[in-house]
Protein backbone atom coordinates (compact mmCIF):
# COMPACT_ATOMS: atom_id res chain seq x y z
CA UNK A 1 0.00 0.00 0.00
CA UNK A 2 1.53 3.41 -1.11
CA UNK A 3 -0.91 6.36 -0.37
CA UNK A 4 -4.75 6.70 -0.86
CA UNK A 5 -7.61 9.27 -0.28
CA UNK A 6 -11.19 9.60 -0.70
CA UNK A 7 -13.08 12.93 -0.05
CA UNK A 8 -16.79 12.34 1.53
CA UNK A 9 -19.17 15.56 0.90
CA UNK A 10 -23.05 14.51 2.96
CA UNK A 11 -25.72 17.39 3.92
CA UNK A 12 -25.87 17.54 7.66
CA UNK A 13 -28.56 15.39 8.00
CA UNK A 14 -28.96 12.68 10.91
CA UNK A 15 -29.21 9.63 8.04
CA UNK A 16 -25.78 10.24 7.03
CA UNK A 17 -23.85 9.47 9.98
CA UNK A 18 -24.35 5.61 9.11
CA UNK A 19 -23.34 6.18 5.96
CA UNK A 20 -20.73 8.01 6.75
CA UNK A 21 -19.08 5.03 9.11
CA UNK A 22 -19.91 2.54 6.04
CA UNK A 23 -18.41 4.64 3.77
CA UNK A 24 -15.31 5.40 6.21
CA UNK A 25 -14.94 1.71 6.96
CA UNK A 26 -15.08 0.08 3.26
CA UNK A 27 -12.06 2.89 2.79
CA UNK A 28 -9.95 1.84 5.67
CA UNK A 29 -10.86 -1.59 4.92
CA UNK A 30 -7.80 -1.43 2.55
CA UNK A 31 -5.27 -1.69 5.40
CA UNK A 32 -6.52 -4.76 6.35
CA UNK A 33 -7.57 -3.17 10.25
CA UNK A 34 -8.59 -5.86 12.83
CA UNK A 35 -12.76 -5.72 13.46
CA UNK A 36 -11.97 -3.81 16.58
CA UNK A 37 -9.80 -1.00 15.07
CA UNK A 38 -12.74 -0.51 12.05
CA UNK A 39 -15.10 -0.06 15.45
CA UNK A 40 -12.73 2.37 17.11
CA UNK A 41 -12.70 4.62 13.69
CA UNK A 42 -16.21 4.06 13.08
CA UNK A 43 -17.10 5.17 16.59
CA UNK A 44 -15.23 7.91 16.79
CA UNK A 45 -16.08 9.41 12.62
CA UNK A 46 -19.34 8.88 13.78
CA UNK A 47 -18.69 11.24 17.25
CA UNK A 48 -17.14 14.20 15.17
CA UNK A 49 -19.85 13.58 11.86
CA UNK A 50 -22.75 13.81 14.83
CA UNK A 51 -21.23 16.93 16.27
CA UNK A 52 -21.42 18.85 12.92
CA UNK A 53 -24.99 17.74 12.53
CA UNK A 54 -25.92 18.91 16.12
CA UNK A 55 -24.28 21.34 17.42
CA UNK A 56 -22.12 23.02 13.91
CA UNK A 57 -24.90 23.22 12.24
CA UNK A 58 -28.02 22.75 14.72
CA UNK A 59 -31.25 23.70 12.94
CA UNK A 60 -29.99 24.66 9.93
CA UNK A 61 -28.74 22.59 6.82
CA UNK A 62 -24.59 22.65 5.49
CA UNK A 63 -22.25 20.23 4.00
CA UNK A 64 -20.07 18.14 6.15
CA UNK A 65 -16.77 17.18 4.42
CA UNK A 66 -15.16 13.82 5.79
CA UNK A 67 -11.34 13.34 3.92
CA UNK A 68 -9.56 9.88 4.43
CA UNK A 69 -5.90 9.94 3.60
CA UNK A 70 -4.05 6.51 3.90
CA UNK A 71 -0.27 6.30 3.66
CA UNK A 72 1.72 2.59 4.67
CA UNK A 73 -0.73 1.81 7.90
CA UNK A 74 -1.46 5.10 8.73
CA UNK A 75 -4.96 6.23 8.36
CA UNK A 76 -5.78 10.36 8.66
CA UNK A 77 -9.40 11.55 8.97
CA UNK A 78 -10.45 15.32 9.37
CA UNK A 79 -14.44 16.36 9.63
CA UNK A 80 -15.10 19.43 8.45
CA UNK A 81 -17.99 21.52 9.02
CA UNK A 82 -18.98 25.79 7.87
CA UNK A 83 -21.36 25.72 11.22
CA UNK A 84 -21.28 28.17 14.09
CA UNK A 85 -17.76 26.73 15.75
CA UNK A 86 -16.83 26.63 19.30
CA UNK A 87 -15.30 29.60 21.06
CA UNK A 88 -13.46 27.70 23.90
CA UNK A 89 -11.79 24.49 22.29
CA UNK A 90 -9.70 23.05 25.60
CA UNK A 91 -13.12 23.76 27.48
CA UNK A 92 -15.30 22.05 24.90
CA UNK A 93 -13.09 18.76 25.25
CA UNK A 94 -13.20 18.25 28.91
CA UNK A 95 -15.12 14.92 29.19
CA UNK A 96 -18.74 15.52 30.12
CA UNK A 97 -18.66 18.70 28.98
CA UNK A 98 -21.75 19.82 26.67
CA UNK A 99 -22.97 22.85 25.59
CA UNK A 100 -26.37 21.23 24.68
CA UNK A 101 -29.41 21.61 27.71
CA UNK A 102 -31.82 18.99 27.13
CA UNK A 103 -29.85 15.99 28.42
CA UNK A 104 -29.29 14.60 25.27
CA UNK A 105 -25.56 14.72 24.78
CA UNK A 106 -23.64 12.74 27.44
CA UNK A 107 -20.50 14.99 26.42
CA UNK A 108 -18.29 12.38 25.79
CA UNK A 109 -17.65 12.82 21.99
CA UNK A 110 -14.49 14.33 21.65
CA UNK A 111 -13.18 11.87 24.80
CA UNK A 112 -13.78 8.83 22.74
CA UNK A 113 -12.41 10.38 19.76
CA UNK A 114 -9.17 10.79 21.36
CA UNK A 115 -9.26 7.19 23.12
CA UNK A 116 -10.26 5.68 19.78
CA UNK A 117 -7.92 7.06 17.50
CA UNK A 118 -4.24 7.48 18.68
CA UNK A 119 -4.32 11.70 18.33
CA UNK A 120 -7.08 14.10 17.63
CA UNK A 121 -6.57 17.91 17.13
CA UNK A 122 -9.73 20.78 16.64
CA UNK A 123 -9.17 23.48 14.49
CA UNK A 124 -12.46 25.90 15.29
CA UNK A 125 -13.30 29.77 14.44
CA UNK A 126 -16.29 30.71 15.35
CA UNK A 127 -19.05 31.37 12.85
CA UNK A 128 -16.48 29.92 10.60
CA UNK A 129 -16.73 26.45 11.20
CA UNK A 130 -15.06 23.37 12.75
CA UNK A 131 -12.18 20.98 11.63
CA UNK A 132 -11.52 17.60 13.48
CA UNK A 133 -8.13 15.74 12.23
CA UNK A 134 -7.90 12.39 13.87
CA UNK A 135 -5.07 9.85 12.82
CA UNK A 136 -4.53 6.44 13.71
CA UNK A 137 -2.25 3.07 12.96
CA UNK A 138 -3.10 0.21 12.19
CA UNK A 139 -1.43 -2.77 13.22
CA UNK A 140 0.01 -1.24 16.28
CA UNK A 141 -0.62 -3.30 19.21
CA UNK A 142 -1.41 -1.47 22.54
CA UNK A 143 1.25 -3.00 25.29
CA UNK B 1 -32.94 -0.14 14.61
CA UNK B 2 -34.92 -3.13 15.44
CA UNK B 3 -36.19 -2.49 19.45
CA UNK B 4 -37.50 -6.16 21.17
CA UNK B 5 -39.34 -5.91 24.07
CA UNK B 6 -39.36 -8.73 26.95
CA UNK B 7 -40.93 -8.94 30.39
CA UNK B 8 -39.46 -11.18 32.59
CA UNK B 9 -40.70 -11.24 36.62
CA UNK B 10 -40.32 -7.41 37.43
CA UNK B 11 -38.16 -6.80 34.92
CA UNK B 12 -38.26 -5.36 31.73
CA UNK B 13 -35.26 -6.41 28.64
CA UNK B 14 -35.29 -4.35 26.11
CA UNK B 15 -32.82 -6.13 23.09
CA UNK B 16 -31.75 -3.41 20.42
CA UNK B 17 -30.09 -4.76 17.55
CA UNK B 18 -28.70 -2.87 14.88
CA UNK B 19 -26.95 0.47 14.59
CA UNK B 20 -26.98 2.86 18.24
CA UNK B 21 -26.65 6.40 17.02
CA UNK B 22 -27.63 9.96 17.30
CA UNK B 23 -29.92 9.37 14.08
CA UNK B 24 -32.35 6.78 16.19
CA UNK B 25 -31.35 7.56 19.63
CA UNK B 26 -34.07 9.79 19.68
CA UNK B 27 -36.78 7.08 18.83
CA UNK B 28 -35.47 5.00 20.70
CA UNK B 29 -35.31 6.83 24.25
CA UNK B 30 -39.20 7.48 23.51
CA UNK B 31 -40.12 3.66 22.44
CA UNK B 32 -37.96 2.88 25.74
CA UNK B 33 -39.71 5.45 28.43
CA UNK B 34 -43.40 4.93 26.90
CA UNK B 35 -42.61 1.00 27.69
CA UNK B 36 -40.93 1.73 31.00
CA UNK B 37 -44.01 4.26 32.16
CA UNK B 38 -47.09 2.06 30.90
CA UNK B 39 -45.86 -0.92 33.13
CA UNK B 40 -45.48 -2.04 36.35
CA UNK B 41 -41.98 -3.50 35.72
CA UNK B 42 -39.41 -2.11 37.92
CA UNK B 43 -36.08 -3.05 37.08
CA UNK B 44 -34.63 -2.57 33.22
CA UNK B 45 -31.98 -4.93 31.30
CA UNK B 46 -29.99 -3.53 28.20
CA UNK B 47 -29.59 -6.21 25.89
CA UNK B 48 -26.77 -5.24 23.80
CA UNK B 49 -25.74 -8.43 22.66
CA UNK B 50 -26.93 -7.81 18.99
CA UNK B 51 -25.95 -4.13 18.57
CA UNK B 52 -23.59 -4.18 15.86
CA UNK B 53 -22.73 -0.13 16.24
CA UNK B 54 -23.03 1.93 19.68
CA UNK B 55 -21.39 5.57 19.68
CA UNK B 56 -21.63 8.30 22.47
CA UNK B 57 -25.46 8.83 21.57
CA UNK B 58 -25.96 5.56 22.96
CA UNK B 59 -24.42 6.85 26.44
CA UNK B 60 -26.85 9.18 26.14
CA UNK B 61 -29.88 6.47 25.99
CA UNK B 62 -28.46 4.22 28.64
CA UNK B 63 -27.98 6.82 31.38
CA UNK B 64 -31.19 8.33 30.66
CA UNK B 65 -33.06 5.61 31.32
CA UNK B 66 -31.17 4.42 34.11
CA UNK B 67 -32.00 7.42 35.54
CA UNK B 68 -35.87 7.54 35.16
CA UNK B 69 -35.56 3.37 35.85
CA UNK B 70 -34.09 4.69 39.70
CA UNK B 71 -36.19 7.20 40.30
CA UNK B 72 -39.33 4.34 40.39
CA UNK B 73 -37.63 2.35 42.34
CA UNK B 74 -35.78 0.08 39.92
CA UNK B 75 -32.25 -1.40 39.26
CA UNK B 76 -30.60 -1.46 35.30
CA UNK B 77 -28.45 -4.33 34.01
CA UNK B 78 -26.51 -4.58 30.87
CA UNK B 79 -25.62 -7.15 28.95
CA UNK B 80 -22.94 -6.67 26.37
CA UNK B 81 -20.43 -9.07 25.24
CA UNK B 82 -18.24 -6.93 22.08
CA UNK B 83 -14.76 -5.51 23.09
CA UNK B 84 -15.84 -1.89 21.63
CA UNK B 85 -18.97 -1.82 23.42
CA UNK B 86 -17.02 -2.85 26.49
CA UNK B 87 -14.04 0.20 26.28
CA UNK B 88 -17.23 2.42 25.40
CA UNK B 89 -18.97 1.73 28.54
CA UNK B 90 -15.43 2.08 30.17
CA UNK B 91 -14.50 5.79 29.02
CA UNK B 92 -17.93 6.62 29.90
CA UNK B 93 -18.33 5.78 33.42
CA UNK B 94 -20.85 3.79 32.44
CA UNK B 95 -19.43 0.57 34.43
CA UNK B 96 -19.17 2.75 37.63
CA UNK B 97 -22.88 3.26 38.17
CA UNK B 98 -24.76 0.21 35.81
CA UNK B 99 -23.58 -3.75 36.01
CA UNK B 100 -22.09 -4.73 32.91
CA UNK B 101 -23.00 -8.67 32.15
CA UNK B 102 -21.83 -11.37 29.68
CA UNK B 103 -25.59 -12.63 29.33
CA UNK B 104 -28.93 -12.32 30.42
CA UNK B 105 -28.43 -15.32 32.60
CA UNK B 106 -25.67 -12.77 34.87
CA UNK B 107 -27.93 -10.02 34.40
CA UNK B 108 -30.20 -11.43 36.57
CA UNK B 109 -28.01 -12.55 38.84
CA UNK B 110 -27.00 -8.99 39.49
CA UNK B 111 -30.39 -7.92 39.88
CA UNK B 112 -30.75 -10.61 42.92
CA UNK B 113 -27.90 -9.61 44.33
CA UNK B 114 -28.49 -6.14 44.17
CA UNK C 1 -37.51 10.57 2.61
CA UNK C 2 -37.40 13.95 1.01
CA UNK C 3 -34.22 14.50 -0.66
CA UNK C 4 -30.90 13.83 0.38
CA UNK C 5 -27.16 14.20 -1.74
CA UNK C 6 -23.69 12.94 -1.04
CA UNK C 7 -20.72 13.39 -3.24
CA UNK C 8 -17.40 10.96 -3.14
CA UNK C 9 -13.95 12.01 -4.86
CA UNK C 10 -11.23 9.29 -4.80
CA UNK C 11 -8.09 9.23 -6.68
CA UNK C 12 -8.11 7.33 -10.08
CA UNK C 13 -6.66 4.25 -8.41
CA UNK C 14 -8.27 0.86 -8.95
CA UNK C 15 -8.34 -0.29 -5.73
CA UNK C 16 -11.11 2.37 -5.59
CA UNK C 17 -13.63 0.50 -7.56
CA UNK C 18 -14.95 -1.70 -4.57
CA UNK C 19 -14.98 1.48 -2.44
CA UNK C 20 -16.95 3.40 -4.61
CA UNK C 21 -19.44 0.15 -5.36
CA UNK C 22 -19.65 0.03 -1.32
CA UNK C 23 -20.22 3.73 -0.40
CA UNK C 24 -23.00 4.36 -3.39
CA UNK C 25 -24.37 1.13 -1.73
CA UNK C 26 -24.55 2.45 1.86
CA UNK C 27 -25.86 5.60 0.26
CA UNK C 28 -29.04 4.06 -1.50
CA UNK C 29 -29.87 1.95 0.92
CA UNK C 30 -31.48 5.00 2.38
CA UNK C 31 -34.26 4.06 -0.32
CA UNK C 32 -34.40 0.36 0.50
CA UNK C 33 -33.52 -1.17 -2.21
CA UNK C 34 -34.08 -4.86 -2.97
CA UNK C 35 -30.73 -6.85 -3.45
CA UNK C 36 -30.94 -6.97 -6.92
CA UNK C 37 -31.62 -3.26 -7.60
CA UNK C 38 -28.43 -3.05 -5.07
CA UNK C 39 -26.51 -4.98 -7.48
CA UNK C 40 -27.43 -3.62 -9.97
CA UNK C 41 -26.54 0.29 -9.40
CA UNK C 42 -23.23 -0.95 -7.61
CA UNK C 43 -22.50 -2.55 -11.59
CA UNK C 44 -23.25 0.20 -13.45
CA UNK C 45 -21.44 2.69 -11.12
CA UNK C 46 -18.42 0.39 -11.10
CA UNK C 47 -18.18 0.32 -15.26
CA UNK C 48 -18.48 4.17 -15.19
CA UNK C 49 -15.62 4.03 -12.61
CA UNK C 50 -13.43 1.97 -13.84
CA UNK C 51 -13.89 3.45 -17.21
CA UNK C 52 -12.64 6.60 -15.79
CA UNK C 53 -9.15 5.01 -14.51
CA UNK C 54 -8.58 2.98 -17.48
CA UNK C 55 -10.03 5.44 -20.39
CA UNK C 56 -10.39 8.66 -18.69
CA UNK C 57 -6.85 9.03 -17.07
CA UNK C 58 -5.32 5.90 -18.53
CA UNK C 59 -1.95 5.77 -17.08
CA UNK C 60 -2.24 8.99 -15.37
CA UNK C 61 -3.92 10.19 -11.93
CA UNK C 62 -6.55 12.51 -11.39
CA UNK C 63 -9.97 12.58 -9.14
CA UNK C 64 -12.92 10.89 -9.94
CA UNK C 65 -16.24 12.72 -8.56
CA UNK C 66 -19.13 10.70 -7.62
CA UNK C 67 -22.39 12.00 -6.78
CA UNK C 68 -25.07 10.98 -5.74
CA UNK C 69 -28.81 12.45 -5.16
CA UNK C 70 -31.79 10.86 -4.28
CA UNK C 71 -35.33 12.20 -4.09
CA UNK C 72 -38.60 10.42 -3.26
CA UNK C 73 -38.12 7.03 -4.64
CA UNK C 74 -35.34 8.00 -7.51
CA UNK C 75 -31.64 7.70 -6.97
CA UNK C 76 -29.32 9.88 -9.66
CA UNK C 77 -25.58 9.42 -10.08
CA UNK C 78 -22.85 11.28 -11.99
CA UNK C 79 -19.86 9.91 -12.11
CA UNK C 80 -17.36 12.31 -13.52
CA UNK C 81 -13.53 12.63 -14.53
CA UNK C 82 -10.93 15.56 -15.73
CA UNK C 83 -9.56 12.50 -18.47
CA UNK C 84 -8.78 12.50 -21.81
CA UNK C 85 -12.50 12.11 -22.90
CA UNK C 86 -14.55 10.71 -25.57
CA UNK C 87 -14.69 12.14 -29.35
CA UNK C 88 -17.89 10.17 -30.70
CA UNK C 89 -19.78 9.29 -27.52
CA UNK C 90 -22.17 7.50 -29.69
CA UNK C 91 -19.89 5.36 -31.16
CA UNK C 92 -18.40 4.55 -27.84
CA UNK C 93 -22.11 3.43 -26.54
CA UNK C 94 -22.60 0.69 -29.05
CA UNK C 95 -22.40 -2.79 -27.50
CA UNK C 96 -18.59 -4.37 -28.19
CA UNK C 97 -17.47 -0.88 -28.62
CA UNK C 98 -13.96 -0.68 -27.27
CA UNK C 99 -10.48 1.35 -27.96
CA UNK C 100 -8.88 -1.60 -26.11
CA UNK C 101 -6.16 -3.07 -27.76
CA UNK C 102 -5.02 -5.60 -25.82
CA UNK C 103 -7.93 -7.59 -25.59
CA UNK C 104 -9.24 -7.02 -21.67
CA UNK C 105 -11.93 -4.80 -21.99
CA UNK C 106 -15.33 -6.47 -23.31
CA UNK C 107 -16.82 -3.21 -24.78
CA UNK C 108 -20.32 -4.08 -23.06
CA UNK C 109 -19.09 -0.91 -19.90
CA UNK C 110 -22.04 1.26 -21.39
CA UNK C 111 -24.19 -1.20 -22.32
CA UNK C 112 -24.36 -2.88 -19.07
CA UNK C 113 -25.02 0.73 -17.43
CA UNK C 114 -27.80 0.96 -19.69
CA UNK C 115 -29.18 -2.03 -19.18
CA UNK C 116 -28.90 -1.82 -15.35
CA UNK C 117 -30.47 1.76 -14.71
CA UNK C 118 -33.57 3.04 -15.92
CA UNK C 119 -31.53 5.76 -18.19
CA UNK C 120 -28.19 7.06 -18.98
CA UNK C 121 -26.36 9.99 -20.57
CA UNK C 122 -22.60 10.77 -21.55
CA UNK C 123 -21.30 14.01 -21.86
CA UNK C 124 -18.08 14.59 -23.19
CA UNK C 125 -15.39 16.73 -24.27
CA UNK C 126 -12.05 15.33 -25.69
CA UNK C 127 -9.36 16.59 -22.85
CA UNK C 128 -11.57 18.27 -20.57
CA UNK C 129 -13.40 15.15 -19.44
CA UNK C 130 -16.22 12.63 -19.26
CA UNK C 131 -19.56 12.86 -17.22
CA UNK C 132 -22.19 10.00 -17.38
CA UNK C 133 -25.36 10.52 -15.59
CA UNK C 134 -27.33 7.64 -14.46
CA UNK C 135 -31.45 7.10 -13.22
CA UNK C 136 -32.80 4.70 -11.50
CA UNK C 137 -36.13 4.70 -9.61
CA UNK C 138 -36.65 1.99 -6.87
CA UNK C 139 -38.96 -0.01 -6.25
CA UNK C 140 -40.07 0.10 -9.99
CA UNK C 141 -41.16 -3.37 -10.69
CA UNK C 142 -40.59 -4.18 -14.88
CA UNK C 143 -43.51 -5.69 -16.38
CA UNK D 1 -10.61 -12.57 -4.27
CA UNK D 2 -9.98 -15.69 -3.03
CA UNK D 3 -9.55 -18.46 -5.96
CA UNK D 4 -9.99 -21.95 -5.24
CA UNK D 5 -8.57 -24.57 -7.64
CA UNK D 6 -9.84 -28.28 -8.48
CA UNK D 7 -9.43 -31.19 -10.75
CA UNK D 8 -11.75 -33.49 -11.56
CA UNK D 9 -11.46 -36.24 -14.45
CA UNK D 10 -9.98 -34.13 -17.39
CA UNK D 11 -11.35 -30.84 -15.59
CA UNK D 12 -10.17 -27.78 -14.23
CA UNK D 13 -12.67 -26.17 -11.86
CA UNK D 14 -12.11 -22.46 -10.81
CA UNK D 15 -14.41 -20.96 -7.66
CA UNK D 16 -14.16 -17.39 -7.43
CA UNK D 17 -14.50 -16.11 -3.96
CA UNK D 18 -15.46 -12.47 -3.19
CA UNK D 19 -15.95 -9.39 -5.76
CA UNK D 20 -14.77 -9.96 -9.87
CA UNK D 21 -13.86 -6.78 -10.94
CA UNK D 22 -11.49 -4.55 -13.35
CA UNK D 23 -9.00 -3.88 -10.03
CA UNK D 24 -8.06 -8.23 -9.88
CA UNK D 25 -8.90 -8.88 -12.86
CA UNK D 26 -5.69 -8.90 -14.16
CA UNK D 27 -4.48 -10.98 -11.37
CA UNK D 28 -7.45 -13.74 -12.09
CA UNK D 29 -7.11 -13.99 -15.87
CA UNK D 30 -2.56 -14.72 -15.04
CA UNK D 31 -3.37 -17.40 -12.14
CA UNK D 32 -5.95 -18.92 -14.55
CA UNK D 33 -4.05 -18.98 -17.62
CA UNK D 34 -1.06 -20.47 -15.94
CA UNK D 35 -2.66 -22.89 -14.42
CA UNK D 36 -4.44 -23.98 -17.52
CA UNK D 37 -1.42 -24.42 -19.65
CA UNK D 38 0.73 -25.82 -17.22
CA UNK D 39 -1.69 -28.68 -16.58
CA UNK D 40 -2.86 -31.52 -18.79
CA UNK D 41 -6.63 -30.67 -18.34
CA UNK D 42 -8.88 -30.34 -20.97
CA UNK D 43 -12.19 -28.74 -19.94
CA UNK D 44 -12.80 -25.44 -17.60
CA UNK D 45 -15.83 -25.10 -15.11
CA UNK D 46 -16.12 -21.07 -13.88
CA UNK D 47 -17.84 -22.02 -10.62
CA UNK D 48 -19.29 -18.42 -9.72
CA UNK D 49 -21.78 -19.51 -7.00
CA UNK D 50 -19.70 -18.11 -4.39
CA UNK D 51 -18.84 -14.43 -6.02
CA UNK D 52 -20.67 -11.37 -4.41
CA UNK D 53 -20.29 -9.21 -7.50
CA UNK D 54 -18.95 -9.15 -11.17
CA UNK D 55 -19.22 -6.57 -13.60
CA UNK D 56 -17.82 -6.31 -17.41
CA UNK D 57 -14.29 -7.00 -16.38
CA UNK D 58 -15.47 -10.37 -15.54
CA UNK D 59 -16.76 -10.82 -18.85
CA UNK D 60 -13.48 -10.13 -20.20
CA UNK D 61 -11.94 -13.27 -17.58
CA UNK D 62 -14.43 -15.58 -19.17
CA UNK D 63 -14.11 -14.68 -22.72
CA UNK D 64 -10.15 -15.07 -22.79
CA UNK D 65 -10.24 -18.22 -20.80
CA UNK D 66 -13.17 -19.70 -22.84
CA UNK D 67 -10.97 -18.64 -25.75
CA UNK D 68 -7.92 -19.85 -24.52
CA UNK D 69 -8.92 -23.40 -23.42
CA UNK D 70 -11.01 -23.72 -27.01
CA UNK D 71 -7.67 -22.85 -28.94
CA UNK D 72 -6.67 -26.45 -26.75
CA UNK D 73 -9.44 -28.44 -27.72
CA UNK D 74 -11.36 -27.77 -24.27
CA UNK D 75 -15.14 -26.61 -23.32
CA UNK D 76 -16.00 -23.96 -20.72
CA UNK D 77 -19.35 -24.10 -18.80
CA UNK D 78 -20.05 -21.72 -16.05
CA UNK D 79 -22.16 -22.60 -12.55
CA UNK D 80 -24.02 -19.41 -11.71
CA UNK D 81 -27.40 -19.14 -9.39
CA UNK D 82 -27.71 -15.45 -8.50
CA UNK D 83 -29.83 -13.19 -11.01
CA UNK D 84 -28.06 -10.04 -11.18
CA UNK D 85 -25.14 -12.52 -12.86
CA UNK D 86 -27.07 -14.30 -15.13
CA UNK D 87 -28.59 -10.70 -16.38
CA UNK D 88 -24.80 -9.84 -17.46
CA UNK D 89 -24.03 -12.95 -18.66
CA UNK D 90 -26.85 -12.51 -20.95
CA UNK D 91 -26.52 -9.24 -21.58
CA UNK D 92 -22.98 -9.88 -22.68
CA UNK D 93 -23.78 -12.36 -24.87
CA UNK D 94 -22.34 -15.53 -22.52
CA UNK D 95 -25.14 -17.83 -22.73
CA UNK D 96 -24.59 -18.47 -26.45
CA UNK D 97 -21.77 -19.58 -26.50
CA UNK D 98 -20.87 -21.15 -23.04
CA UNK D 99 -23.69 -22.91 -20.96
CA UNK D 100 -24.67 -21.65 -17.64
CA UNK D 101 -25.45 -24.40 -15.13
CA UNK D 102 -26.67 -23.39 -11.81
CA UNK D 103 -24.26 -26.25 -9.62
CA UNK D 104 -21.61 -28.35 -10.87
CA UNK D 105 -23.16 -31.50 -10.90
CA UNK D 106 -25.46 -29.69 -14.12
CA UNK D 107 -22.05 -28.13 -15.10
CA UNK D 108 -20.16 -31.71 -15.26
CA UNK D 109 -23.67 -33.10 -17.27
CA UNK D 110 -23.56 -30.18 -19.97
CA UNK D 111 -19.45 -31.36 -20.51
CA UNK D 112 -20.46 -34.65 -21.25
CA UNK D 113 -23.48 -33.81 -23.44
CA UNK D 114 -21.38 -31.36 -25.62
N1 LIG E 1 -18.57 20.62 15.09
C1 LIG E 1 -18.88 21.39 16.18
N2 LIG E 1 -19.37 22.63 16.01
C2 LIG E 1 -19.68 23.40 17.08
N3 LIG E 1 -19.53 23.01 18.37
C3 LIG E 1 -19.04 21.78 18.59
C4 LIG E 1 -18.68 20.91 17.53
N4 LIG E 1 -18.22 19.75 18.06
C5 LIG E 1 -18.27 19.91 19.40
N5 LIG E 1 -18.77 21.11 19.73
C6 LIG E 1 -18.94 21.65 21.12
O1 LIG E 1 -18.16 20.85 22.02
C7 LIG E 1 -19.00 20.33 23.05
C8 LIG E 1 -18.48 18.96 23.49
O2 LIG E 1 -18.57 18.03 22.43
P1 LIG E 1 -18.60 16.47 22.76
O3 LIG E 1 -17.45 16.13 23.64
O4 LIG E 1 -18.66 15.73 21.46
O5 LIG E 1 -19.92 16.22 23.59
P2 LIG E 1 -21.47 16.31 23.17
O6 LIG E 1 -21.60 16.20 21.69
O7 LIG E 1 -22.09 15.17 23.87
O8 LIG E 1 -21.98 17.63 23.67
C9 LIG E 1 -20.39 20.29 22.45
O9 LIG E 1 -21.39 20.27 23.42
C10 LIG E 1 -20.37 21.57 21.61
O10 LIG E 1 -20.62 22.70 22.38
N1 LIG F 1 -14.51 7.99 -18.90
C1 LIG F 1 -14.07 7.76 -20.17
N2 LIG F 1 -13.06 8.52 -20.69
C2 LIG F 1 -12.61 8.30 -21.95
N3 LIG F 1 -13.10 7.34 -22.75
C3 LIG F 1 -14.10 6.56 -22.30
C4 LIG F 1 -14.64 6.73 -20.99
N4 LIG F 1 -15.63 5.82 -20.83
C5 LIG F 1 -15.70 5.13 -21.96
N5 LIG F 1 -14.80 5.57 -22.89
C6 LIG F 1 -14.61 5.07 -24.27
O1 LIG F 1 -15.76 4.32 -24.65
C7 LIG F 1 -15.40 2.99 -25.01
C8 LIG F 1 -16.50 2.03 -24.67
O2 LIG F 1 -16.67 1.94 -23.27
P1 LIG F 1 -17.36 0.66 -22.61
O3 LIG F 1 -18.66 0.38 -23.31
O4 LIG F 1 -17.42 0.87 -21.16
O5 LIG F 1 -16.39 -0.56 -22.97
P2 LIG F 1 -14.90 -0.92 -22.44
O6 LIG F 1 -14.63 -0.19 -21.16
O7 LIG F 1 -14.94 -2.40 -22.24
O8 LIG F 1 -13.97 -0.50 -23.55
C9 LIG F 1 -14.09 2.74 -24.31
O9 LIG F 1 -13.33 1.73 -24.97
C10 LIG F 1 -13.42 4.12 -24.38
O10 LIG F 1 -12.84 4.36 -25.64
Amino acid sequence: MRENSAKITVMSRSENESFVRAAVSAFVSQLDPTLEELADIKTAVSEAVTNSIVHGYAEKKGDIMIDIYIKDDKVKITVTDNGCGIADVKEAMQPLFTTNTDGERSGMGFTVMETFMDNISVNSIVDVGTKVTMEKTIGLRTL
Amino acid sequence: MQIIFQAKDKTLIVKLIGELDHHVAGGVKERIDKKITSSNLTNLVFDFSALSFMDSSGIGVVIGRYKLVKSLGGRTVIVSNTKSLDRLLNIAGIKKIISVESDIDGAFSALEEG
